[in-house]
């Protein structure tokens, strides 16, 4: 079988290597996952061989012989090579046409030929078997419609060599199996298919071949076939750590500390004011649920479907429409942040770049915002107070380095998520917790730290809401699971129930409103 | 109370003639050549605070060559190539020296002023005005800049909806990383759209001293800023800027005509009146269209 | 013209000048003052500094620099120096001051070392008013001021008396350019407005706006219309359409405050200059013959008499 | 870069900004002698004769001192709002409607007030007026999603009118174009520096520069404002208010621009008078960025610029005075090339 990729290169950033002389070898024909814990390379590999990102040093061959000092994104894209990236790479104002048309448009008379765009678009989807739309706006669409569209985009063009990255990540159970049929498919028509993925089982059942990536280099070469268990292994280089079960179940009496009733809240994806008209994913209806004191409640579901109307309405970011929120038996429907804050609420925001944390701020900062009355006299700010509650959070969930100094933007993604965490739960008095995707992006000994955490205030007797895509998490955390679907609640499992067999099917059947 | 009514109503009739059309066109050609350009340079995500600079070295650069070659057209490509420049450097500053791009277009501002001033000097000798020129004149109709200016608006909106460097334009100035991904050259994006928009907003430039048949410093008084107003207001789309900036000349137009009428109105406040009519726009209109996602953010 | 820049000479006799907004070559007001220097220097051989400031915080600045560097006599150019003369030259008692276009505070003396050169200009603006009031055809004429400040207000005023001195049932349409000193610096929209006058009726347009008057003569000779120059002798702007020009001899007035320092005989004290005092007027010369007609010379200089003896009072506000 | 006006802190920083400074003055001068050949002058000798003409002599020195106080003021003025993600360029106008009401009260207060009633009176007008005029333009940003830049822009150009109709319809005195002159009592004293015009007012200009210190680095308003120009986002989820604090921010900037009045009316010219200040507020924007909106550094960079402007008067006779608006300029666009971005701008209607 004739290769389609063959490279090895390295590459810094600043003074840190992402890529120390790691090599990867993809055959024609074949599906081939790569695997490594965050922060391993995976990504800039992968960019190096689209072009996105210039290799300090190494050889690239994708069919010929390329010049990695001189290769482009263009050049990538003259080879037959296609990149779905790991964040969405749409332009949210442009159209889906004029996103597939970006860098390669059809020009007629001097002018955009957007009649040809469209129709090639939606040759492509159909070739896919996809239904999209070439005239929405991009923006308007869910982010898992989005990524579904610029997956029909990539696979039109790449001819030789697909690379997707992280492209589960956002999906129901039920779409990812579709997906992996796809790439199965794709491959089979002699196209290579590179798939960057942290679900080792997805990995399993789909590629041929896998290449293992820990700190910037290649660790593990592996034939299809390898046990899950020792692809994890070679990942982290060692045991990996233990996923843990829910905290004890509180008592049936225990006081209900948030109260949902009848909630109802605008749609936020900004799609009234992308484009006036266009299909909006349609916010959050009539949604009743409440969590009581000690009790984890979870709220999975795919993204779009409601989730960050319901998380900013708790937390009081957006208003109700319509239905009452109370906290500790108070109603707090109209309160704002500042005063659901001291009634005792914790926020970890979902988006940590965005509502978590300010980053060009310190570390020590931006343990201060939220818990300014903790540290303020008066008008002055007790700058020993900050520094002995920024090193008591760093301490907390071992955020490294612990450096209070420091700027939140120079720490990587988990450390940045271990801050969110530790300020909100470290409050005094926290009654409530709403978490949101609470260790999206973030490695295993992260993700275990804010897990046993989040444990922690439950047991403390906090009532907490996680509200996350990832079915695991949910089932590592949580005494009840609720599913979301386009604004309501399409069921509940808790118990026995939970914790039966078929439990993931049901739920995903849910989370698809395949139910 | 009928008197007043009446007396309005006689006015706005009187409104309706030929002569205040030309006006109104006279005085908005800079603005709208200035805003249109700055609408296509903000719509690549820079900011372009120095609209002041492009419509002042415009006006002097057509002077200057109208005076020494006598030819209208060279002194309006003049213009072009002089807004262009000051586009050079914002874009040189802007994405090659990743620059605070407000700090850029005030500086580039400043400088206009003191370098405009400082060449009349050593080119003519005094600090405040050119020599008389051979200009236009108050001229509406036969005014080649008229028509360039129908046409530039024209090419503006077709370019950003209907063009493949509008469409790079419109994504670089959204989401710049997924330009990049697309495999368009952001950096080489952004510098056309900022030479292009600068060399309309440079002939807005023109229209300032070949109608007043000569250079005058500072003569732009402010109306670059006004013109950035505009792209605003207009929520960064030509066809809309074009008409924020036609209403801009008109309230202005209006103006000057309510002085001419004679209202008793102390002309002190009646000269306001555009600037009032824009802000009690920006503050009922809450802003109808979306600032570029990346505005200002460098590269 | 290098002589300006020399350093001065421990014995010449040096002088200072601070122009107002619009500076040198404003074809207008500064130029004029300009004009008094450079003869002064033929007739005396003084030495010069001059600057041109180019904002409000600068002008001060300037005078207190030429005040503070010694030059034998310190002249602002402009009303606005008025407040800041009145204190330097307290402030720098052996310094001589002269002031163009001052205005005095009211209650307190000028200082013994502060000559206020004052211009009537509303008599001089009464006889190019009187002008364009015989020579208007359709009895609407014009004015266009820059900043609508007390000075100009007197131009105003002046125009508005003899334009209806001499013809009771003309109209006279006033506008102006604005509120900052960006006004006298903004020909666009000097042409604008003198465009509205003229479609209005008016076929005669008197300006007071420094470079924005630049416009007006340019609307007039678009629309070949007229146009009354001011302070200097405008005609060479607009050949075909300048009727006349109200000329302020700041010129003389600067050259006589020179001299009499150079002769030693500086004093301070107000000194306003009118039409007896040749220090306004109007132009008539072989250039502007042609719009001109004797017949409308001769009334006016018999106007001009009859202000300078008294019969006429012409109102300055 | 350092998006917002968020402090970097570490030693290796500051080095890095100081030296950015010092390119910034090179380039200024590289680009400066060249326009100084341009003109057929000596640039050795115009350099010599700015220097001589500045810090070279007393007079020069308090020419400087008292050319920076306005300065300092505006530089506040714009580097508060900075700080909290908002430009305000509308310091100009905030100055103007500040002075003119510190002249209304200053005349107004009885002739026998004393310094210790009148001036801190006086002053307080000012502020208010200011304040309120900054807090306006904070409010339609905040409150309406207008465009803080056009709103202060428009602003300007209003104030300047109203200003001028107030003057000429009641406050004008006589045929001047100013008003009525302060009480004795509200007048700030002549530091008597061999006759330069320098003023006890530069007192006020270093009090309002440590107290804006204190606030940006101790005080909670001042960490708010911080967070809402680094996050707004951040900031709203953690229960701070952004749009009270966009207010609070602006109203602040305009105190301090309305101080600047205050200077000119009370410690210069002892009275309103039409285009007091002219283009100080403009200059202000300026001196912030190069200081990176940083209290200690605008002093510096106040005297900077102020050095320049009265330099450029001290070699008018070598060379055109607009050669010193070129080298403002020019030390500006270098330093912004080398200090990276210092404000953050979000576009538009929000
Ligand atoms: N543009 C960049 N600037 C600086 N450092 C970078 C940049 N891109 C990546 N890195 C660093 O390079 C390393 C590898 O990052 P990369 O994104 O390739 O990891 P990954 O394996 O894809 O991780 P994840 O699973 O989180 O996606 C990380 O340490 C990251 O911080
Ligand atoms: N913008 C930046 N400024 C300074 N340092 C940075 C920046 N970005 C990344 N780093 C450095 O890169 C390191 C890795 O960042 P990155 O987010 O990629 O880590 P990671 O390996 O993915 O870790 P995690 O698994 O916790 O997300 C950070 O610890 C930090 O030191
Ligand atoms: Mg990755
Ligand atoms: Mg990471």
């Amino acid at each position: 079988m004739s290769a389609a990729l063959v490279m090895r290169a390295s590459k810094r950033f600043g003074d840190r290597d992402a890529l120390v002389d790691a090599r990867l070898e993809v055959a024609a024909g074949t599906v081939h996952a790569v695997v490594g814990e965050n922060g391993a390379g995976k990504s800039t590999l992968l960019k190096i061989v689209y072009g996105l990102v210039r290799a300090d040093r190494g050889q690239l061959a994708i069919g010929q012989r390329c010049d990695l000092a001189r290769h482009g994104v263009a050049a990538a894209q003259a080879l037959g090579v296609g990149m779905v990236h790991q964040h969405g790479m749409l332009v949210p104002t442009l159209t889906l046409a004029e996103n597939a048309a970006l860098g390669h448009e059809p020009v007629r008379r001097g002018l955009l030929d957007l009649a040809a765009a469209r129709r090639d678009l939606a040759r492509a989807a159909a070739r896919l078997e996809q239904s999209l739309d070439p005239d929405a706006c991009a923006g308007a669409l869910s982010v898992g419609e989005q990524q579904r569209a610029e997956i029909v985009m990539v696979v039109a063009r790449a001819q030789k060599l697909l690379i997707l990255d992280e492209p589960t990540a956002l999906l129901a159970p039920g779409e990812v199996d579709r997906l992996l049929a796809l790439l199965r498919r794709i491959a089979g028509d002699g196209c290579a298919v590179v798939l960057v993925s942290h679900k080792l089982d997805e990995v399993a059942e789909v590629a041929d071949a896998i290449t293992v990536l820990r700190a910037g280099r290649t660790v593990a070469e592996l034939a299809r076939g390898v046990a899950t268990r020792e692809v994890a292994r070679a990942m982290v280089g060692g045991e990996p750590p233990p996923t843990g079960a829910p905290p004890p179940l509180p008592p049936a009496d225990a006081a209900v500390v948030l109260m949902v009733r009848g909630l109802a809240v605008h749609d936020l994806s900004g799609a009234a004011t992308l484009r006036p008209g266009a299909g909006s994913a349609g916010g959050l209806r009539q949604v009743s649920f409440e969590v009581r004191a000690g009790e984890v409640v979870g709220i999975a579901g795919v993204e779009g479907n409601g989730q960050r109307e319901l998380v900013q309405a708790v937390v009081g970011l957006v208003p109700a429409a319509a239905g009452r929120i109370t906290l500790g038996g108070v109603d707090m429907t109209h309160a704002t942040v500042a005063a659901r804050r001291a009634a005792g609420l914790a926020h970890v925001a979902e988006d940590r770049h965005h509502h978590g944390l300010v980053l060009d701020a310190t570390v020590a900062d931006n343990v201060m915002l939220g818990r300014l009355d903790e540290v303020a006299r008066g008008l002055t700010i007790d700058r020993t107070r900050v520094r002995t509650l920024a090193e008591r959070a760093l301490a907390d969930l071992d955020v490294r380095p612990a450096d209070p100094s420091l700027a939140a933007r120079a720490l990587s993604g988990g450390n940045q998520q271990k801050l969110v965490v530790a300020r909100e739960l470290g409050r005094a008095a926290v009654r409530a917790v709403v978490a949101a995707q609470p260790t999206r992006g973030v490695d295993l000994a992260a993700q275990a730290r804010i897990h046993d955490r989040l444990r922690a205030a439950a047991a403390a007797g906090a009532a907490v809401l996680v509200i996350s895509a990832d079915l695991d998490e949910l089932f590592a955390l949580c005494h009840r699971v609720a599913v979301l679907h386009r604004g309501a609640i399409a069921g509940e499992l808790a118990g026995d129930a939970l914790r039966a067999a078929d439990a993931r099917a049901t739920l995903g059947a849910w989370m698809v409103g395949a139910a | 109370m009928m008197d007043a009514v009446a007396a309005v109503v006689a006015f706005v009739a009187a409104l309706a003639t030929v002569t205040f059309v030309e006006m109104v066109v006279r005085i908005t050609v800079p603005y709208l050549l200035a805003a249109l350009g700055g609408a296509i340079t903000e719509r690549a995500g820079l900011v372009d605070l120095a609209l002041e600079a492009k419509l002042l070295f415009g006006a002097f650069t057509a002077a200057a060559i109208a005076h020494d070659t006598g030819s209208i057209a060279l002194a309006i490509a003049g213009a072009a190539v002089a807004g262009a420049a000051v586009g050079a450097v914002q874009a040189l500053w802007a994405i090659r020296l990743g620059a605070d791009q407000i700090v850029t277009g005030v500086a580039l501002n400043l400088a206009a002023y003191g370098l405009t001033r400082y060449l009349l000097q050593v080119m003519y000798g005094q600090g405040s005005n050119s020599p008389r020129i051979d200009g236009i004149g108050a001229k509406v109709w036969s005014s080649p800049l008229t028509w360039l200016a129908l046409v530039l608006t024209a090419v503006a909106i077709v370019m950003i909806a209907r063009t493949r460097l509008g469409l790079r334009v419109r994504a670089v100035g959204e989401r710049p990383d997924a330009t990049a991904a697309a495999g368009v050259s952001v950096a080489g994006t952004r510098l056309a759209a900022v030479l292009v928009g600068s060399a309309i907003a440079g002939v807005g430039g023109a229209q300032l001293s070949l109608v007043v048949n000569g250079f005058v410093a500072e003569m732009s008084s402010g109306r670059g800023y006004v013109a950035l107003a505009a792209v605003i207001m207009g929520g960064w789309r030509p066809a809309w800027v074009a008409l924020v900036c036609l209403g801009f000349g008109a309230a202005e137009a209006v103006q000057v005509r309510m002085q001419s009428a004679g209202t008793g109105l102390p002309p002190e406040l009646v000269r306001l009146l555009p600037y009032l009519l824009a802000l009690v726009l920006l503050a009922t209109l809450r802003g109808r269209g979306r600032a570029p996602a990346a505005l200002g953010r460098g590269a | 013209a290098p002589a300006t820049r020399a350093a001065p000479a421990p014995d010449a006799v040096t002088i200072g000048l601070v122009f107002d907004v619009g500076g040198r070559d404003d074809k207008s007001f500064n130029d004029a003052a300009w004009r008094g220097l450079e003869w002064a220097r033929r007739d005396f051989g003084v030495e010069l500094l001059v600057i041109e400031p180019s904002d409000g915080a600068d002008r001060e600045a300037a005078l207190r620099q030429l005040a503070a560097r010694g030059v034998d006599l310190v002249i602002g150019v402009g009303f606005i120096f008025s407040a800041d003369l009145e204190k330097l030259a307290r402030r720098f008692p052996t310094v001589a001051f002269a002031g163009v276009d001052f205005s005095p505070s009211e209650g307190v003396a000028v200082p013994v070392n502060l000559a206020g050169l004052r211009f009537r200009e509303h008599e001089g603006s009464f006889v190019v008013g009187a002008i364009a009031g015989l020579t208007t055809r359709t009895k609407v004429v014009g004015f266009v001021g820059g900043m609508k400040i007390p000075l100009i207000r007197k131009f105003e005023a002046g125009y508005i008396a003899g334009v209806r001195h001499v013809c009771p049932d003309c109209r006279v349409k006033s506008a102006y350019a604005g509120t900052e000193p960006k006004a006298f610096a903004d020909p666009m929209l000097g042409q604008e407005l003198a465009g509205a006058q003229f479609d209005d009726g008016a076929d005669i347009i008197y300006h007071a706006s420094g470079k924005t008057g630049a416009g007006v003569l340019a609307a007039a000779e678009a629309r070949h219309k007229l146009a009354i120059g001011v302070d200097s002798d405008q005609f060479h702007e607009a050949p075909c359409c300048v009727l006349t020009s109200m000329i302020k001899r700041v010129d003389v007035a600067v050259h006589q405050v020179v001299a009499d320092v150079v002769a030693g005989r500086f004093r301070g004290g107000l000194r306003e200059l009118g039409l007896a005092e040749d220090g306004v007027g109007f132009v008539a010369d072989d250039h502007n013959r042609r719009l001109l007609p004797p017949a409308v010379v001769a009334r006016a200089r018999a106007l001009a008499a009859e202000v300078v003896a008294g019969t006429i009072v012409v109102p300055s506000q | 870069m350092t998006p917002s006006g968020v402090d970097r802190g570490g030693d290796g920083a500051r080095f890095a900004e100081l030296r950015a400074a010092a390119v910034a003055l090179l380039a200024a001068m590289a680009a400066g002698s060249l326009l100084i050949i341009l003109a057929g002058a000596s640039p050795l000798e115009v350099w010599r004769t700015l220097v001589a003409r500045t810090f070279g002599d007393a007079y020069g020195a308090g020419q400087v001192v008292f050319r920076a106080t306005p300065l300092v003021l505006t530089g506040l003025a714009v580097a508060v709002p900075l700080r909290a993600g908002l430009f305000n360029i509308g310091a100009e106008g905030q100055m103007i409607a500040a002075a003119m009401c510190c002249a209304v009260v200053g005349a107004a207060l009885p002739a026998a007030t004393p310094a210790l009633l009148a001036l801190p009176v006086a002053m307080a007008a000012a502020a208010v007026a200011g304040g309120a005029v900054g807090a306006a333009t904070g409010a339609l940003r905040a409150y309406r999603g207008a465009h803080e830049v056009i709103v202060a822009i428009l602003l300007n150009a209003i104030i300047a009118g109203v200003a001028l109709w107030l003057g000429n319809q009641w406050l004008f005195v006589g045929e001047a174009t100013r008003t009525a002159s302060v009480v004795e009592g509200a007048r700030f004293a002549e530091l008597g520096i061999t006759g330069s015009s320098a003023s006890s007012s530069v007192v006020v200009a270093l009090v309002a520069a440590a107290a804006v210190g204190w606030l940006q680095t101790r005080s909670t308003i001042g960490f708010r404002w911080r967070m809402i120009g680094g996050g707004p986002d951040a900031a709203l989820a953690a229960g701070i208010s952004v749009a009270r604090d966009r207010v609070s921010a602006m109203a602040a900037a305009g105190a301090l621009a309305g101080l600047a009045g205050a200077h000119f009316v009370l410690g210069h010219k002892h009275a309103f008078e039409e285009g007091l200040g002219r283009g100080v507020g403009f200059l202000g924007v300026a001196v912030a960025l190069l200081a990176q909106g940083r209290a200690a550094a605008i002093v510096v960079s106040a005297v900077l610029f102020a050095a320049l402007s009265q330099g450029g008067l001290g070699v008018a006779e070598l060379v055109p005075k607009e050669l010193v608006d070129v080298l403002q300029a020019v030390v500006v666009l270098v330093a912004a090339a080398t200090l990276g971005r210092t404000t953050s701008v979000g576009g538009g209607a929000r």
